[in-house]
């Protein structure tokens, strides 16, 4: 059974001059245990709102439709007080650049313990002991426990968060690009943890980022989002070599490859405001190869191969011949 | 437990006043609020009643000898200081040679009240003889002023120079030989009295009485209000109809005190000034006055138009024969104008050189309370005479100086006031000397006439005669007006009406010249 | 979390988006305004004289004396208005002051760094931590209660939060990749602050230019409540003086007493307002709450894959 | 190898930390950041020199020292043979003009109160460049166009928040051209751009090198766009070059263990190509107090005692450069 | 160790200010028009003689330097010279006052700092409803109005029901039983704390409001709520605490401010502090009582600047590293 579902997710926003952005558009998608799930996109294409949503961390100018569940129970349609409950015991968050995440004027040790005793898991020496047990898991020497987070350089302070975020043995575990911030080695290192744990613990984990390597790479699946919706989603590695979105491919093509020798070209163009309502696909603009019905007509999600899907008529059309 | 049965016979009368008590020491203190203090801790030869006589004290009786230069007192037999010692007229004589002896240094402060005394002797227990070196006409005022300090206490201090007389602090509790004996002093909060058992004369019907020091009158009026005090001295002239309205006792006297216009009239003044020392342009700033409209404005009709330059409320010594001179522009104008003093294209009139544009000082007593309004008064008929003035605000010890520092040959006018004695003129007439410039004297006036007069008064025995050249005295001020006298304010004070029997002394209950407002007070019904 | 869009940090821009996005702003810069012209027209529109008594002594309001007369049967609304003026030019005079040496300490200070910084900075330490009153007390009984006096005490008091402020926006500014552009093709220092910086800093010195002339307003209350102010002259600040020197509480006077405190408050709000919606406008952080009493809400979508708009 | 425009021998900018009252009083020596410490590389007309290495290992204060912005601690810069390092600031400011700097983020390069106008013309102003105004619009327009941003006058009236990232990286070039530099140092010219328009700006930087002849040393932590873009990648650590080489041996073959950790750790499109990681174990060491011996020995998985005796110097072999005993 | 560093610093801070502040008191003094001594020797038949034993007495006769050095010995002894007007050593006369002062300002100050923290957080966290509008209209308000006019106003409204003045009834022969005293001072210090509070509370509110929003701006709020934790739990664990920072620099810095309302306030109420003693001997030309006065006050202030660092550095462990 998937540890979540989230369906046909959408969030609004109010803006101050009356208007509405709409940058989750009907975001649907499910993990199984121990699942590495990937989100990829340019910036501002709806990915940390979605992963928000899923937590219910909006601003009071957000409305949510859709929904989502965790093990099968739905936590989002009550709004902030039943998916309270389920914050940190069923799904846990790390955020990016860990720095201000962490509250600075508390010890690390304080703050992993404090969701244990908010929702009743572990009493005070307890929830001490296992946030140091946390600390070792996460390759930090528990004596760390009474120091405070600027006294730990940025890789170590995302390990924190994620101990922090182990605390309450969530069964899903969403990353909004934990790494952007630190460098190659140190992004290596907090992978090979969060590999480790979701291994090891049966996590599942979403993981939000910019860099398609690093999806192809670490995920076991990966959706790319455009404007606010899924253009597609499949298996990390048909993504990256079969892509059935031009999107897709047009986005590798624009990321080098360490030892590839293909051009590296920029995708022209920028991604439509999501304040307006948009007609047809959102991508024609910018696509190499449009078609006539994709001003017209907005391409849904449709299976382009196993476990693989795609918005696009092309897709249609590969899948139906 | 004792305290409140001691409270229950009598009461506890509760004064507020806007002056603090400086120091207890007699040779330190300059304030009168502490000599009011003195006043009832201590005794004094002589008193003053409430119609201005001079009453007996610690002295039943006295005599003057036929020259004029030997005084006799006879004080009160058995009495006692409230320690138990015995005070008797020793201690007169002790305290009156003292200050005489340390005069030049320690007790520099009380040396005007024993001028020219040339010794003190106590023959007996009960009698004290002075002997002065020239005959002095106002004895009894100065004595009046002398507190009678306790020898066994003070003797101690006034050994070599003296100068243990002013650093000895004599802090309550004070032995007393009044009619109370201060029981708590925090400076500038409280002085509190209980009734002392010991003292010689009347019992006083108060269990004892306390003065709480504001430094707000509009506070220390609201706290009379709220039944926080019993009696408020100098009370604002604003606060008058609303005290009496709200059921409080308002008791007005003649003030001893008036406002004026000081001119300065030192001929070695800057020249920018000069024309100052011209008789007709005092004459005519005089007649630019509008004393009717200062006393309505600033005194609210609590005060008198001013005049001759004793107060009314100095006993009778005011010439009554001096009147106010006239508010008439015209006259002023046509002053000024016979003297030459033509009008500049700006309406202010041109003095040689120069506009008629001076600076006036004001120091802080005036210009934080009524005496702002006055000014505005006379500043506005002075520019329609075409006379600017320009106010320059000191506090009053740099408006002091300002005035007096090179024996008047800076500044051009200041407007403040003076306090005279109420018994007697010595002290206001003393002012206008010769000898003062630099010291009292603010205005520059130095005449061999004044001074020579001045003398004249000091040794005429003979009240009658020394009546007469006070009078001369004082219209030959009002000729020369080296002081355009503006106003003499009342001196009011007010009590709730639970208070009964409160006659003050020279406009004040608190006195220092009387101990009998509150041996005479007691609770209404 | 959303930015600032950089438009927005144009100075011309910045005032326009104030005043459309904060309601507050425009109140305020009403307010202001309004004191402004009225200080200006006051002696044509004042209904009496200041100078001359036109009623009884602490005569209550009434049809002719709206707000009452004080101790000298002077009209109470007549001394408002031209009080006022008084209190205004004090209140932007030594502002304009504060605001000179604070913006130029700040941005020598920000700018260049250094000892020149640590020198400034120690002084501004030090003029920051003594109490400002009791200082202004001192100075202005030393110097003499005139007007001139306590538009300088005040100016040379109060310029040591501009300083600061002013300060560090300049040296953030200077670690800005367009200055050290500009620093870097050679430009000079003035070229670089008088283009890039004070540009930039601008609205930020207006902002605490505005405050200023509130705290400026309430230092010269203070002081004329003190005695330390020529009481020949009227302002809001001597009026309260004379209404408490001439006891117009324990006389019931309240007229003389309790409008004289809107009209200051007003103007302080007015500039509070004014100056507080550009530095909210400034500050991006203020712009994000992640905590708030509202919730987002749920919608419940009539079909699946329907958008609900 | 091309002839050498600008040659960094033997840099080193130290940074001296405040000791603060209490190191006064009890006389703490003062300490200093090494930031840069004796670093010496060429940069060749037309040529691309990439530096990478991890945060904090002196990448931007080396640029900086050369663009003549930092005082340097000791070494020397030299263009075209010239020493620039120590220069008075009037005789600075003909280099000034021909080492222009590119920073990281054109949202923060660009004044946010200039029109792109006034931004390119600043330049100008301060070096005297084009008499009037005309003319500098023109020169311009023209800098525009090299960037890629075409037709120029729909852009000069702009201010950057109406740009997008990657045109305001473009007028951010766009205003470093204008003076003609002969050097261009960009600080990770792309690392705040999408992924999307990064290639674009990339492209447009090598195409400057390859048409133009301006030498670029662009500092980037992105191994794999140095690999497809540099002439030459220069592997810094704590201050120090530790490979420097052509680029494609470099990537290919390195020889540094640090340079053989950093690469392994890169995420490659093709899971199957991808090396297991090579940990690091530990922390870069504190630039303050530098362990003797090899810098990067505390880190490093196949040093022996030897490394904490000597430090290694940079051994040549043909064009590549390795600072390593076990080489 | 840079803790230590910190507090050292700004230790010779405090003492250089105590410094500068001492001698400029006392060059601050000899500038004064009027001299001292025309002021005392406003006593009649003074003769020069008297005069310059006066001159002498004081010190008055020595070179300024020389009076200089005199005054900073007799400083280091604590004492502040002899009052012109009451003949006794300042120091003893101010020491009863400034015990007053504290006790006004201290409970003033609290009960403001109390107050604000409620009101700010409260308003920050029910920001733009009715409450926050409310809360932050009244708190303007009242931080508008000069400190004297709502002194007055009180006053107006309120003599009569309490003591208009004053400290304590001092019209009683013996002091009365402890509680019994206590209830008397209480009930004289109502109308001047009301006023001090009054004069404070508005600022502290806006601070803590504004600081509080920024801080509920900050990532480890959002991480806080993300960890399920009440409202509550989340704005007084989290929020508050980072959000005090720059209530104790405002507090700090708004020492001077409350002080200075205390003068005032102290006047109008005529309780025997600190303020009003120099307020009196201001307008006496009481050199010594104004110096020391003067002295006291803004040491006070600078003190308590430095408590406040130390505060501050309780608070933030970022300072100290
Ligand atoms: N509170 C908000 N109010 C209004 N619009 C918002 C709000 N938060 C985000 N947005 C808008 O929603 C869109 C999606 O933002 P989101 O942060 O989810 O993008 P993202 O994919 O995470 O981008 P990035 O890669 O830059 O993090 C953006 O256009 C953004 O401007
Ligand atoms: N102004 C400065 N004062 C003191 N130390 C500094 C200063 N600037 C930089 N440093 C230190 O010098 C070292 C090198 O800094 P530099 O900015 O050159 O690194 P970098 O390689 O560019 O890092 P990044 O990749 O994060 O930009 C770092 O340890 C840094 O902390
Ligand atoms: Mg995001
Ligand atoms: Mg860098």
């Amino acid at each position: 059974m998937n540890v979540l579902e989230c369906r046909d997710l959408h969030v609004w926003f109010d803006l101050p001059d009356g208007g509405q952005v709409h940058p989750v558009n009907g975001v649907s998608f499910s993990l199984a245990p121990s699942e590495r799930y990937g989100l990829v996109g340019e910036s501002g294409c709806g990915k940390s709102t979605t992963i928000l949503a899923l937590l219910g961390l909006l601003p009071p100018t957000a409305t949510v439709a859709g929904s989502v569940s965790i093990a099968g129970t739905e936590i989002l349609a009550g709004g902030e007080e039943t998916v309270r409950g389920h914050r940190w015991r069923d799904i846990a968050m790390v955020f990016q650049g860990a720095m201000n995440a962490l509250n600075p004027v508390k010890t690390v040790g304080w703050q992993i313990a404090e969701p244990m005793r908010a929702h009743g898991i572990a009493r005070r020496a307890k929830a001490r002991e296992r946030a140091r047990e946390l600390l070792e898991l996460v390759g930090i020497p528990a004596a760390a426990a009474d120091r405070y987070p600027h006294e730990f350089s940025g890789g170590m302070r995302q390990r924190l968060s994620i101990a922090m975020a182990l605390a309450c043995e969530p069964k899903v575990l969403l990353a909004d690009e934990p790494t952007t911030a630190l460098d190659v080695m140190v992004q290596a290192q907090i992978l090979e943890l969060l590999t480790r744990l979701t291994d090891e613990l049966g996590m599942a984990l979403v993981l939000v980022t910019h860099d398609l390597p690093l999806v192809s790479q670490f995920c076991h699946r990966a959706a790319v989002m455009y404007a606010g919706k899924m253009v597609e989603e499949g298996p990390a590695d048909q993504l990256s070599w079969e892509s059935r979105h031009p999107y897709t491919r047009l986005l590798f093509s624009a990321t080098p490859d360490l030892y590839g020798d293909e051009p590296v070209v920029s995708i022209p163009g920028a991604p439509p405001r999501l304040d307006t309502a948009i007609v047809g696909c959102p991508f024609r603009p910018r696509c190499d190869v449009p078609m006539d019905r994709c001003a017209a007509e907005l391409p849904l999600l449709t299976t382009a191969g196993p476990g693989h899907r795609a918005a696009c008529f092309r897709t249609e059309s590969v899948v139906t011949a | 437990g004792q305290a409140e049965s001691e409270t229950a016979d009598g009461g506890v009368f509760r004064f507020g006043a806007n002056q603090p008590i400086d120091s207890l020491n007699p040779f330190v203190s300059v304030v009168s609020m502490a000599f009011s203090v003195f006043e009832q801790i201590y005794p004094t030869l002589v008193q003053l009643d409430p119609n201005d006589k001079y009453a007996p004290e610690f002295a039943t009786d006295w005599s003057t000898s036929e020259d004029g230069q030997t005084w006799t007192f006879h004080t009160r037999p058995g009495a006692k200081w409230s320690d138990g010692e015995p005070l008797t007229a020793a201690d007169v004589a002790w305290t009156l040679s003292t200050i005489a002896k340390f005069q030049d240094g320690p007790t520099a402060g009380l040396a005007n009240y024993v001028v020219n005394l040339d010794s003190a002797t106590a023959p007996d227990a009960n009698t004290v003889v002075l002997h002065y070196a020239n005959p002095v006409s106002n004895v009894l005022s100065r004595l009046m002023s002398v507190p009678i300090l306790p020898r066994h206490i003070w003797q101690k201090y006034a050994e070599g120079k003296g100068e243990a007389l002013t650093t000895f602090p004599n802090t309550a509790p004070i032995v007393s030989g009044g009619p109370f004996v201060l029981v708590k002093h925090q400076p500038k909060q409280i002085a509190l009295f209980k009734r002392n058992p010991a003292y010689y004369g009347p019992k006083p019907h108060l269990a004892g009485f306390g003065i709480q020091f504001f430094s707000t009158d509009d506070a220390m009026i609201t706290a009379l209000k709220s039944h926080q005090l019993d009696a408020v001295q100098s009370v604002p002239a604003t606060s008058v109809r609303n005290l009496e309205s709200s059921g409080f006792t308002v008791l007005s006297s003649p003030g001893m005190r008036f406002d004026s216009i000081t001119v300065n009239a030192n001929p070695k003044q800057q020249a920018a000034h000069r024309e100052l020392t011209n008789p007709l342009l005092r004459e005519a700033l005089d007649h630019a006055i509008n004393r009717a409209e200062i006393v309505k404005t600033s005194l609210l009709g609590h005060g008198k138009p001013g005049g001759a330059v004793i107060a009314p409320g100095t006993a009778d010594w005011t010439d009554s024969s001096i009147k106010p001179p006239s508010f008439d522009l015209g006259l002023a104008n046509r002053l000024l104008d016979q003297a030459g003093y033509r009008r500049g294209p700006d309406g202010v009139r041109i003095a040689g050189d120069h506009p008629m544009d001076y600076p006036i000082i004001l120091p802080e007593d005036t210009y934080s309370g009524a005496g702002l309004r006055s000014f505005q008064i006379v500043r506005g008929d002075f520019e329609r005479i075409g006379v600017r003035l320009e106010p320059r605000l000191l506090d009053n010890a740099a408006a002091n100086e300002a005035a007096m520092a090179n024996k008047s040959q800076d500044f051009a006018m200041t407007m403040w006031g003076w306090s005279g004695g109420t018994s007697d003129p010595d002290d206001t007439l003393n002012y206008l000397t010769c000898a003062s410039q630099g010291i009292l004297n603010d205005t520059g006036y130095c005449s061999k006439e004044w001074d020579d007069l001045y003398g004249e008064q000091g040794e005429a025995m003979n009240p009658a005669d020394r009546h007469d050249v006070v009078n001369r005295m004082q219209q030959l001020a009002a000729r020369e007006r080296p002081l355009l006298v503006l106003d003499y304010p009342d001196a009011i004070e007010a009590h709730s009406p639970s208070w009964t029997g409160l006659t003050p002394v020279g406009g004040a209950s608190f006195s220092s010249e009387s101990k009998l407002p509150l041996l005479s007070v007691r609770k209404a019904g | 979390m959303t930015t600032v869009a950089p438009a927005e940090l144009r100075s011309t821009g910045i005032f326009r988006k104030v005043l459309r996005e904060h309601k507050t702003a425009v109140a305020g810069l009403v307010i202001l305004g309004l004191f402004v012209v009225l200080a200006v027209v006051s002696p044509y529109l004042a209904p009496y004289s200041i100078t001359e008594r036109s009623c009884a002594v602490f005569e209550p309001p009434s049809a002719q004396h709206w707000l009452g007369c004080d101790d000298g049967g002077v009209d109470m609304l007549s001394l408002l208005m031209r009080g006022g003026q008084t209190s205004l030019v004090v209140g932007f005079a030594a502002t304009l002051v504060a605001m000179l040496l604070g913006g130029t300490v700040g941005i020598l200070s920000g700018y260049f760094g250094g000892w020149v910084d640590a020198v400034l900075m120690r002084i501004t330490d030090v003029l920051l931590v003594l109490p400002d009153l009791v200082l202004a007390m001192v100075i202005a009984a030393v110097w003499g209660p005139s007007l001139f006096h306590v538009i300088l005490v005040i100016g040379l008091l109060e310029w040591t939060t501009t300083a600061r402020i002013v300060r560090a926006e300049v040296m953030s500014l200077r670690e800005r990749a367009y200055v050290k552009r500009a620093r870097g093709l050679g430009a000079s220092n003035t070229r670089v602050i008088v283009r890039h910086i004070l540009p930039q800093a601008g609205p930020l010195l207006i902002a605490n230019t505005v405050l200023t002339v509130s705290v400026a307003i309430y230092l010269e209350t203070a002081l004329a409540f003190l005695g330390l102010e020529d009481p020949s002259v009227t302002t809001w600040g001597t009026i309260l003086e004379h209404a408490f020197a001439r006891t117009a509480i324990s006389s019931g006077a309240w007229w003389a007493i309790v409008p004289d405190g809107f009209v200051i408050a007003a103007v302080s709000i007015g500039c509070f307002l004014l100056g507080r919606a550009i530095e909210d406008a400034l500050n991006p952080r203020l712009k994000v709450s992640h905590l708030s009493g509202r919730r987002w809400r749920v919608r419940v979508l009539a079909g699946r894959g329907a958008d609900a708009r | 190898m091309t002839e050498a425009l600008l040659e960094v021998d033997d840099l080193s900018i130290h940074y001296p930390i405040r000791r603060g009252v209490g190191g006064a009083l009890t006389r703490r020596p003062r300490s200093v950041v090494h930031a840069v410490d004796g670093i010496s590389f060429r940069l060749g007309r037309g040529e691309m020199v990439a530096v990478v290495g991890e945060s904090g290992c002196g990448k931007s204060t080396t640029a900086a020292a050369i663009c003549g912005l930092i005082a340097p601690t000791g070494g020397t810069v030299r263009l075209e043979g010239n020493a620039i390092t120590g220069l008075s600031e009037r005789r600075l400011r003909t280099v000034r003009r021909r080492v222009q700097m590119i920073y990281q983020d054109p949202y923060e390069s660009l004044d946010p109160l200039c029109r792109v106008r006034d931004i390119l013309a600043e330049p100008m102003l301060i070096h005297g460049i084009g008499g009037s105004k005309a003319e500098r619009s023109a020169l311009a327009a023209e800098a525009l166009e090299r960037s890629g941003l075409s037709p120029a006058e729909a852009f000069l009236d702009r201010y950057p928040h109406e740009l997008s990232g990657g045109q305001r990286q473009r007028v951010a070039i766009a205003a470093a051209l204008v003076l003609d530099p002969d050097v261009l140092l960009a600080d990770e010219p792309v690392s705040m751009l999408d992924v999307s328009v990064r290639a674009g700006v990339l492209s447009l930087l090598d195409t400057l090198r390859k048409d133009q002849d301006t030498a670029i040393l662009m500092i980037t932590h992105d191994l794999s766009t140095a690999a497809h873009f540099a002439d030459r990648i220069v592997v810094m650590y704590l201050g120090r070059i530790v490979e420097q080489g052509p680029a494609r041996e470099v990537v290919h073959h390195p020889r540094h263990p640090y340079t053989k950790a950093l690469l392994s750790a890169v995420p490659r499109r093709d899971r199957e190509q991808q090396a297991k990681p090579q940990l690091l174990a530990g922390e870069t060491p504190n630039p303050v107090d530098i362990p003797p011996g090899c810098r990067f020995r505390s880190r490093c998985p196949v040093g022996t005692d030897d490394c904490e005796r000597t430090d290694p110097p940079l051994v040549t072999a043909g064009d590549h450069e390795t600072a390593c005993l076990f080489v | 160790m840079r803790s230590l560093d910190y507090l050292l610093r700004r230790g010779v801070f405090t003492v250089v200010t105590i410094f500068l502040t001492v001698t400029a008191n006392f060059f601050l003094f000899r500038v004064l028009p009027g001299d001292a001594v025309t002021n005392l020797s406003r006593v009649p038949h003074a003769t020069p003689e008297l005069q310059h034993a006066l001159m002498v007495r004081f010190g008055l006769d020595k070179s300024k330097w020389d009076q200089y050095l005199i005054y900073l010995k007799n400083l280091l002894h604590g004492d502040l010279g002899v009052s012109f007007t009451y003949q006794q050593p300042v120091t003893h006369l101010l020491v009863e006052d400034l015990k007053n002062t504290v006790l006004l300002a201290g409970v003033g100050t609290l009960g403001a700092i109390v107050l604000g923290i409620l009101s700010g957080v409260i308003a920050a966290w029910r920001r733009n409803s009715a409450l926050d509008h409310l809360n932050t209209g009244l708190a303007t308000l009242v931080y508008s109005f000069p400190s004297q006019w709502l002194g007055l106003v009180l006053l107006i409204l309120f003599a009569g029901i309490l003591p208009a003045g004053g400290m304590s009834d001092l019209f009683l022969f013996d002091s009365p039983p402890f509680w019994q005293n206590i209830g008397d001072v209480a009930s004289h210090m109502v109308l001047p704390t009301i006023t001090l509070i009054l004069t404070a509370y508005g600022g502290y509110t806006l601070v803590v409001r504004s600081s509080m929003l920024e801080t509920l701006g900050e990532d480890y709020v959002l991480t806080a709520r993300a960890k399920g934790l009440s409202d509550r739990r989340v704005v007084w664990q989290h929020a508050v605490r980072n959000a005090m920072l720059p209530m104790v620099t405002m507090v700090a810095l708004d020492l001077g401010y409350v002080v200075g309302g205390a003068v005032l306030i102290e006047v109008i109420f005529s309780w025997p502090g600190i303020g009003m003693a120099t307020y009196t001997a201001l307008s006496q030309r009481d050199y010594p009582m104004v110096q020391g006065g003067f002295l006291l006050l803004t040491v006070s202030v600078i003190l308590l600047n430095f408590l406040a660092d130390l505060v501050y550095f309780r608070l933030d462990r970022r300072v100290s590293a």
